[in-house]
Formats: C-alpha cells, sequence, structure tokens
C-alpha cells in the first residue's frame, strides 16, 4: 500500500484546488490521517473509492469528535535583547487554538485487502458553522453513523438523504456527547454515592437560594 | 327398557357444554361483583407494541383478499353438499353418480377460471 | 393467625381423618399464583438470562411461569429486565398500563432497579421504579437464573397472602387503588416529569 | 365524527377512482419495540400495501446507554467490564476487540499463552453465538423455542466453562491489555476439549433438524436478496457479507492474535439471501470447531500478561487507534483517541450489527411480513451493540 505522501500527492493531482494536509498520529499506533477541505471533499472520496491502485470501497467507520477551544503552550525562538546584547531565547507563548467539531472515516479496501486510510474533516466552528458536506453518497455505510453524529454532535451533513435523529428521541434539543454538555439533575436520590456521582448528588441536594422557599420541604 | 340410543350423545354434549361453561360463569360472577372495574384512557387504547398506534386501521383492504375468501365460500358449501352423497353413496344408482359429477365438475371449472384469473395469487 | 385464617391446627386435624379444609382466599391464590404468565418483554442482557431461564436447564416451568405471553393483554406479570432508557420508559408504563389488572412487576437487574452501571448516562432513567409500582427487585448485573428463580417463588409467596376482603385487601380488588399511571411524555432535555411523585418517594436523604 | 374532522379526513385520502378502489389503501404500522421477533427493542415503521410491505423505517434508540459517552468518563481498565455489555452475547470477542485497540494505542507486547486463551475463548465465544442466532431465526420463523432449547442447552456448556474460568457466565471482564486476568489450568482445558469433540455431533444433529427442512428451505431461499457491491457500500460486514460471496474476514486480512499459524477455511455464499446466511453460520461453527482443535493441541504453558504492562495508573502515549476484529456479527472496532491522560478522549465503538441495518429497508421491499422477521432475524442484531 502506498504512503500518504503518494496518495496525498496523486489525490492533489486528480482533483485541482483540493487542499489535503497529513495530520501525524504520534502514538505506537502509526496511523496517520489526511485532513481534507470541506469543498472537495465528496471529489476526493470518490477518487479514492475509484482508483485503481487504491480501491478504499469500504468505510468501515465514521466518528464524530469534539475539540474544545485549546490553549496550548509553545516555546518559540525569539530575538529579544537581553541585559543589553542581542540572544535567541526560548520564550513560552499561549497559542489559542479555537474548537471545531471532526468527522473521522476509516476507509479499507474489500478488493485490495489493504489496511485503514484515515481521512478527516473539520468545521468551521461549534455553533452555526457546524456544517460538512455527506460522503453518504459516496459510501452509503456512513448513512446511518452521519446521523448518529448529527444527532450526539451536531454536524449537520449537507446532502445526506435522510438527516433525522437517530439514537434520542426528536423533541430533543442538544447534542449530548459534546464536552460541554450538562446533563439533566435527576440524580435527587443516591443511596450510595461515589465519586463524580456524589458531587452530583450532593449539589442537587445543595440548597438553591432562589427556589429553595417554592418547594415545601 | 334399554335407553334411546342417542341418549348418550345427549348426556356426552351436556357434560361438554357444562365443563367450560362453568368455570367462565364462576369467572363472569367474580368480574361481576368482587372485581371493580377500573377503565381508563391508556388502558383500553390500542396495543400496537407499546407506541401509540399511527396511521388509521380502517383502510381499505385489496379486494383481492375478498375474492380469496369468496372462493373458499363456494367450496365450503360444496363440501356440504357432498357431504349427504357421500353417505348414502353405496345404494345411489348411476344416475345420481354422474349427477354429482356434473354438479363438482361445475365448480372445478369456475375455479380454474379463477385461478387462471390471477385470483388466487397471493403475493404480488 | 389473623382473622378470617384457618387455625393449622384444626386443619392438620381434619386432614388426619381425610378432610380437607381451604378458603375462597386460599383457593383464589393458590390458582393465580402457579400460573403467572410473563409479559414476553426484554430490554437488555438481563432479557438474555431471562430466556436461560425459560430454556431447558433452569426451567421456569416448574413454577408454572412458562408461558411468555407477547401481548400485555394476557399478562400478568411485566418482568423489567434491562436497561430502562428515558426513550424506552413511555412505552414501559404505557404496557404497564394495558396489562390486565391483576399485574405485577419484577425489576430484574441493577439497571432496572437504578440505572446500573450505565447510570451516569444522559439516556438512562434512574430506576422503573420512578413510574411504576415495583413488586420485587432483584440486584445483579445480569442475576443468575437462580435469582430470577428465587424472585419468581418471591413473588409468588407474595400473591399468596393477598387478602380479597378485608381493609387492607389486593390492590386490584380495591377501587381507590390506580391501575393505571400517566405515561411521561418526551420534553426538550429530559422526560416530563423526571418521576412520578405518587409513586416514586425516596427517603430523605440527610448529606451531613 | 363531527362534519368538520369528517371533510378533513376526506381531503387527505386521494380521490376514489375505479382502479384505487381495487388496489386498496397503505396500513402504516409500527413492528415497537416491545415485539416477540425483533431480538430487543427495535422498532420498525413499516408501510403495508396488504401484506407487501412498501417502505420500512428503523427507529434505534431504545436502549441508548450512553455506552461511549460513560467511555469517555471512565478509565482505560474501567471500560473493560462495559464492553461485556455491548453486545452481550459475545463478551469474550469485545474484551479482545477492547484490549486489541489499546495494545495497538500503547504499543504493548502479548505472550504466546494468552494469544493462544484469546483465540480459543474467541472462537467459542462464535460457537455459542452462531448456535443461538439459529436458534432465535427458527423461533422467529414459527418453530416456537424447541430448536431454542437445542441451542440454548450447548450455549449453557459454553458458559460454563467461561464461568469456570472468568467468574461469570456473561459478563466474563477477562482480558487485560498485555494479556488475561486468570490462568486456564488443565482441567479446563480438558474439559474444553471434551466439549470441543462432541460439538460436530450437536452439530450434524442441528442441521439435520433444521437445514434439510422444507420449511425452512422454501421461507428463506430467495428472500431477502443482497447484491454484493451494495453489501460493500453499505459496510456490511462479518457473514451476511460473506453471504453475497465477498471474501472478507478480519481474521485472514488482518491475521491479528495467532490466526495465521491454524488452518481455517472461510464459508463463502452464492446468492446472498436469507439461506445463505442461515449456512454461513451453521459452516462457520465448523470452522471454528477446527481452529479449537488446533488451537487446544498447540497451546504451551508459559506468562499470560506482559508483566511490563500496567494495569493500574495506566496512561496510554498522546495519539489515536483504531483496531478491530471479527466478531460474530462482523467487523467490531475501537477507535481510541488519548490525549495522556488516564481517561480516553474519545472514545468510539464500531458497531457491525449498526451498520448491517443500514440495509434493512432495501432488503424487505416487496416481501411480506412474515418475511421481515425472518431477515430481521438473519441479519443477527443485538441491540446493547446496535443503540450503544
Amino acid at each position: 500500500m502506498e504512503s500518504l505522501e503518494q496518495i496525498k500527492a496523486r489525490a492533489e493531482a486528480a482533483i485541482p484546488g483540493a487542499k489535503i494536509d497529513i495530520v501525524p498520529n504520534l502514538g505506537p499506533a502509526n496511523q496517520p490521517s489526511l485532513l481534507i477541505d470541506n469543498e472537495h471533499a465528496p471529489a476526493i472520496a470518490k477518487f479514492l473509492r475509484d482508483d485503481p491502485t487504491l480501491r478504499l470501497d469500504f468505510c468501515s467507520n465514521v466518528t464524530g469528535v469534539d475539540w474544545l477551544d485549546r490553549v496550548t503552550k509553545k516555546t518559540v525562538k525569539v530575538k529579544k535583547v537581553v541585559e543589553g546584547e542581542e540572544k535567541e531565547v526560548n520564550e513560552p507563548i499561549e497559542e489559542r487554538i479555537p474548537g471545531y467539531l471532526e468527522a473521522v472515516y476509516h476507509l479499507f479496501s474489500m478488493a485490495h485487502k489493504h489496511g485503514p486510510i484515515t481521512i478527516r474533516m473539520r468545521t468551521r466552528d461549534r455553533g452555526e458553522g457546524a456544517r460538512l458536506p455527506s460522503l453518504t453518497p459516496v459510501w452509503r455505510s456512513a448513512e446511518f453513523q452521519e446521523r448518529e453524529i448529527f444527532d450526539l454532535y451536531g454536524i449537520r451533513f449537507d446532502g445526506h438523504p435522510d438527516l433525522r435523529r437517530i439514537l434520542m428521541w426528536d423533541e430533543f434539543e442538544d447534542h449530548p456527547m459534546r464536552k460541554d454538555y450538562v446533563q439533566p439533575d435527576d440524580f435527587e436520590w443516591e443511596p450510595t454515592p461515589h465519586d463524580d456521582v456524589l458531587a452530583r448528588a450532593k449539589q442537587h441536594y445543595a440548597p438553591r437560594p432562589a427556589e429553595q422557599e417554592l418547594r415545601p420541604s | 327398557m334399554n335407553p334411546n340410543p342417542y341418549l348418550f350423545i345427549v348426556i356426552f354434549i351436556a357434560v361438554a357444554l357444562a365443563f367450560p361453561l362453568i368455570p367462565l360463569a364462576l369467572a363472569w360472577v367474580w368480574r361481576r361483583f368482587f372485581q371493580p372495574p377500573k377503565p381508563g384512557a391508556e388502558k383500553n387504547a390500542i396495543y400496537e407494541c407499546g407506541v401509540e398506534s399511527i396511521g388509521e386501521a380502517h383502510i381499505q383492504f385489496r379486494s383481492q383478499y375478498y375474492l380469496y375468501a369468496i372462493i373458499f365460500l363456494i367450496f365450503d358449501v360444496e363440501t356440504v353438499f357432498l357431504v349427504p352423497f357421500a353417505v348414502a353413496f353405496t345404494g345411489l344408482p348411476v344416475g345420481a353418480f354422474i349427477a354429482i359429477l356434473i354438479f363438482l365438475f361445475l365448480l372445478v371449472e369456475g375455479l380454474v377460471w379463477a385461478w387462471g384469473k390471477g385470483c388466487l395469487q397471493w403475493a404480488r | 393467625m389473623g382473622e378470617g385464617q384457618i387455625d393449622e391446627a384444626l386443619r392438620t386435624e381434619l386432614q388426619r381423618q381425610g378432610v380437607w379444609v381451604t378458603s375462597m382466599q386460599e383457593l383464589y391464590n393458590w390458582g393465580r399464583k402457579n400460573s403467572i404468565w410473563p409479559l414476553q418483554f426484554g430490554l437488555a442482557c438481563c432479557a438474555i438470562e431471562m430466556i436461560a431461564t425459560a430454556a431447558s436447564r433452569y426451567d421456569i416451568a416448574r413454577f408454572g411461569g412458562e408461558i411468555f405471553r407477547p401481548s400485555p393483554r394476557q399478562a400478568d406479570l411485566m418482568i423489567v429486565a434491562g436497561t430502562v432508557t428515558k426513550k424506552m420508559a413511555p412505552q414501559i408504563v404505557r404496557l404497564y398500563n394495558q396489562m390486565a389488572d391483576p399485574k405485577y412487576v419484577i425489576s430484574m437487574g441493577a439497571c432496572a432497579i437504578s440505572g446500573g452501571p450505565f447510570k451516569q448516562g444522559y439516556n438512562v432513567l434512574k430506576g422503573i421504579d420512578r413510574y411504576i409500582p415495583v413488586d420485587v427487585y432483584i440486584p445483579g448485573c445480569p442475576p443468575r437464573p437462580e435469582a430470577l428463580l428465587h424472585a419468581f417463588m418471591e413473588l409468588q409467596r407474595k400473591i399468596d397472602e393477598q387478602k380479597l376482603t378485608g381493609a387492607d385487601k389486593a390492590a386490584h380488588l380495591d377501587p381507590e387503588e390506580p391501575s393505571e399511571f400517566p405515561v411521561p411524555a418526551f420534553g426538550k432535555h429530559d422526560l416530563e416529569p423526571p418521576a412520578n411523585p405518587d409513586v416514586f418517594q425516596p427517603p430523605e436523604l440527610k448529606r451531613v | 365524527m363531527s362534519a368538520t374532522v369528517q371533510t378533513l379526513e376526506a381531503m387527505e385520502r386521494p380521490p376514489v377512482t375505479m382502479s384505487s378502489r381495487l388496489e386498496g389503501e397503505l396500513l402504516e404500522v409500527s413492528m415497537g419495540p416491545q415485539h416477540p421477533s425483533t431480538h430487543g427493542v427495535f422498532r420498525m415503521n413499516v408501510t403495508l400495501d396488504g401484506e407487501i410491505v412498501r417502505k420500512l423505517k428503523p427507529v434505534f434508540g431504545y436502549l441508548h446507554r450512553n455506552h461511549e459517552q460513560i467511555g469517555e468518563q471512565t478509565t482505560y481498565l474501567g471500560s473493560m467490564p462495559y464492553t461485556d455489555r455491548l453486545d452481550y452475547f459475545c463478551s469474550m470477542s469485545n474484551n479482545w476487540a477492547y484490549a486489541l485497540s489499546v495494545e495497538k494505542l500503547a504499543g504493548i507486547e502479548v505472550p504466546e499463552r494468552a494469544e493462544y486463551l484469546r483465540v480459543i475463548l474467541a472462537e467459542l465465544t462464535r460457537l455459542q453465538n452462531h448456535a443461538s442466532l439459529l436458534g432465535f431465526l427458527l423461533s422467529d420463523m414459527g418453530a416456537w423455542g424447541t430448536p431454542l432449547m437445542y441451542a440454548f442447552r450447548e450455549r449453557e456448556k459454553i458458559l460454563d466453562l467461561f464461568e469456570s474460568l472468568a467468574g461469570s457466565r456473561m459478563m466474563c471482564d477477562y482480558m487485560r491489555f498485555g494479556g488475561c486476568r486468570v490462568d486456564a489450568d488443565d482441567n479446563w482445558l480438558a474439559g474444553a476439549r471434551k466439549i470441543v469433540d462432541r460439538f460436530p455431533k450437536f452439530l450434524d444433529e442441528f442441521e439435520e433438524l433444521i437445514l434439510g427442512n422444507e420449511i425452512v428451505i422454501a421461507r428463506t431461499q430467495n428472500v431477502g436478496k443482497l447484491s454484493a457491491d451494495l453489501a460493500i457500500s453499505a459496510g456490511i460486514t462479518g457473514p451476511m457479507l460473506r453471504a453475497c460471496g465477498v471474501n472478507y474476514d478480519v481474521r485472514k486480512v488482518d491475521g491479528y492474535g495467532f490466526y495465521p499459524r491454524f488452518k481455517f477455511r472461510i464459508p463463502l455464499g452464492e446468492h446472498g439471501d436469507t439461506y445463505d446466511r442461515l449456512m454461513m453460520r451453521a459452516l462457520e461453527m465448523r470452522e471454528s470447531v477446527e481452529i479449537l482443535k488446533q488451537a487446544l493441541a498447540q497451546i504451551q504453558p508459559g506468562a499470560i500478561v506482559n508483566p511490563k504492562a500496567k494495569i493500574r495508573a495506566f496512561r496510554p502515549p498522546v495519539g489515536e487507534a483504531y483496531g478491530r476484529i471479527e466478531a460474530p456479527k462482523g467487523e467490531l472496532g475501537f477507535y481510541l483517541i488519548s490525549d495522556g491522560g488516564p481517561n480516553p478522549y474519545r472514545y468510539r465503538v464500531r458497531p457491525p450489527s449498526f451498520i448491517n441495518l443500514t440495509v434493512l429497508e432495501d432488503l424487505c421491499l416487496g416481501h411480506t411480513v412474515a418475511d421481515v422477521m425472518v431477515i430481521l432475524g438473519s441479519v443477527d442484531i443485538v441491540m446493547g451493540e446496535v443503540d450503544r
């Protein structure tokens, strides 16, 4: 199976204007992935599926990931005047990366029986702009999984044949798998509390100033 | 005085009726006098696998099922006519045999026509 | 020996002379406890243990509970076997309402009792006794088939003690006892109401 | 009904013409969460024309227990018992899939005896899963309970093996990152050999009882045909895919565990209908018996856990990994993203039976209502894994 760089080169050659870059995977699993831009995603996907040497016709797994706003510390070489003379000095600067939602596709080939090529698509932001092109027209197996990502993460997939909630009931409004989702408070009776469940139970009992009088204890 | 030969059948029918009816009557008495009725909107609702029944039940079925039932009814009645013939079959002259054959032929001819028209085809 | 009970000594004495004595209540309860028909209704892993109990090795037929009726109209017992999710709770309460009146509920497994291992889930109801009254609880995840058989015997003992008349008579014979409970509605963030107050009265826990 | 409601309803219905009177209207019914043969709480909104299925919309979520969110709130080891409750028929292979993914994420080696034990237990799980499936499929077809009793009799024997080894019948929680929890002593292995040797006799009896049965043949052949390219595009995996003739088995493709050491064949179907799916399970049971015989012969004493693997304060390096195995229902995968902490940042399960249901509507269109049950039974879904 060719390396990701070759695939990236051939894909960018085949689809003019496609912007693909490689996201390294530091762990020992050594499964780097291709980050593809949203406009050309369906075209790139079709290329990956129909290319005779790749033939990635089996989209095994579609996953939604929620990345919150992160503050990463990086040390940057900065020329600064220290005690009167010019010197390279490592200065830790904090870089704020705005949060985004991500859809990760693991592709395999049943024809050539070769291993996972991972492609990722990122939304502009976590609020209104959480829109991605749907890859269901390319791989039918993404249909239910994209509906699940819409239900639990809130990414709207344009071009999906039947985008409805799949796991939660239709009147449900929030997207529960997001990192900043707050669960409804139904912990009023907690006989054997343990760690964070205890915290929630305690928080339930804590006398809330406003409504405390309303409810007859 | 030996009893009338049909007496045993009468006793048999009486016992056959008594056995199911007595417990049912007991149950009815229990329901009528001891069990307080508790009807409710949800209890009397249509049971459809636990969800509120979607769609409407009184719809117009395909006419084909109706035809199927009619054809069955015809042949059911036909067998009713055949029973007395079959019982008295040994003592009958040849003419009666020919007559019943004509009767059968007419009905079978009707069946063949219906089959040709496709009335008996179930799944389409 | 409560009012209406038969004196045991007298009963054994009469039995020795070949006279069997019983009462309407004993006969009624004996008939009903030995033919409890469970509702064919499994939610999750506990349902597989329920099927294993109904299979040939642990055989629930020895206790009269072999016939699993698919329709609630013909079932007496609802075994809530598995995790009750918030999306499934209205259906369970509706099924309970549609069952014929002398009806009982066995809450099988930790999930049906209090949410079990999935307690922190946003879509998991923390126990079915928030909406319907439960007669027998079986802890375990999943409880072994013997535990379900023990719950069955426990329920039979409970049926045996039901009174037909008097103040504390059986619920289904008492006109005031409700045989129906309101079905919760799907809300924007949670079921509305989150619990049925007249069924679910948790003890007031003082957090020190 | 009051007049206004009447007119509203009349407007809704299409104008009645001579031909439409013969055709009859569509009846919408929900084969709901509580149904004798939906293998759990699975609901289908079916639109029927008389008895023929015109539309079938599956509804999920009745057993959505938030497995993935709980996975992100507990440690890596804490999620292991939760994987037993994913596909609650095959807890051993779920454990193996999860352990495999975490070992790939953290780069942990597994000693030889542990790999052999894993293969033995996964194949035993496949035996009891396929036997139970055939039992359930037959009871969906109307043979109420009797074949299920045969299948559960064999399943109980295998569950006794699991219980004597891992301590619990169904929820074994047996595998750890880098090996297994308990070593199998010799009389356990002897017991396993005895059961494996006696299993083909049950298989012959079961096959002769059901697969030769002409009612089964009449009810399953040419019912729910699935074409190979639709199966590949819809991501179908497992026996359902091989019934369409596509030779794709993760045991042969990835060669994980010690599968390359064993000689076994992969059964393939031709028509992709329900009968082929039934035969796949029966033939796969025979292949599993072959693997078990070889594995039980070759197993050597040795360490069962990699001593270097940390169990308690286990923090894998930052990174992500996708590991997959051939579970009895299809390709079961775990996708883990680690940010260096004790809990996974993202914990995703690739559920085979959930994705195999993508084509349920395509299979059922045009069939009668009774066939929908048989087709759903042959897809082999378990709601714990479908809804997670």
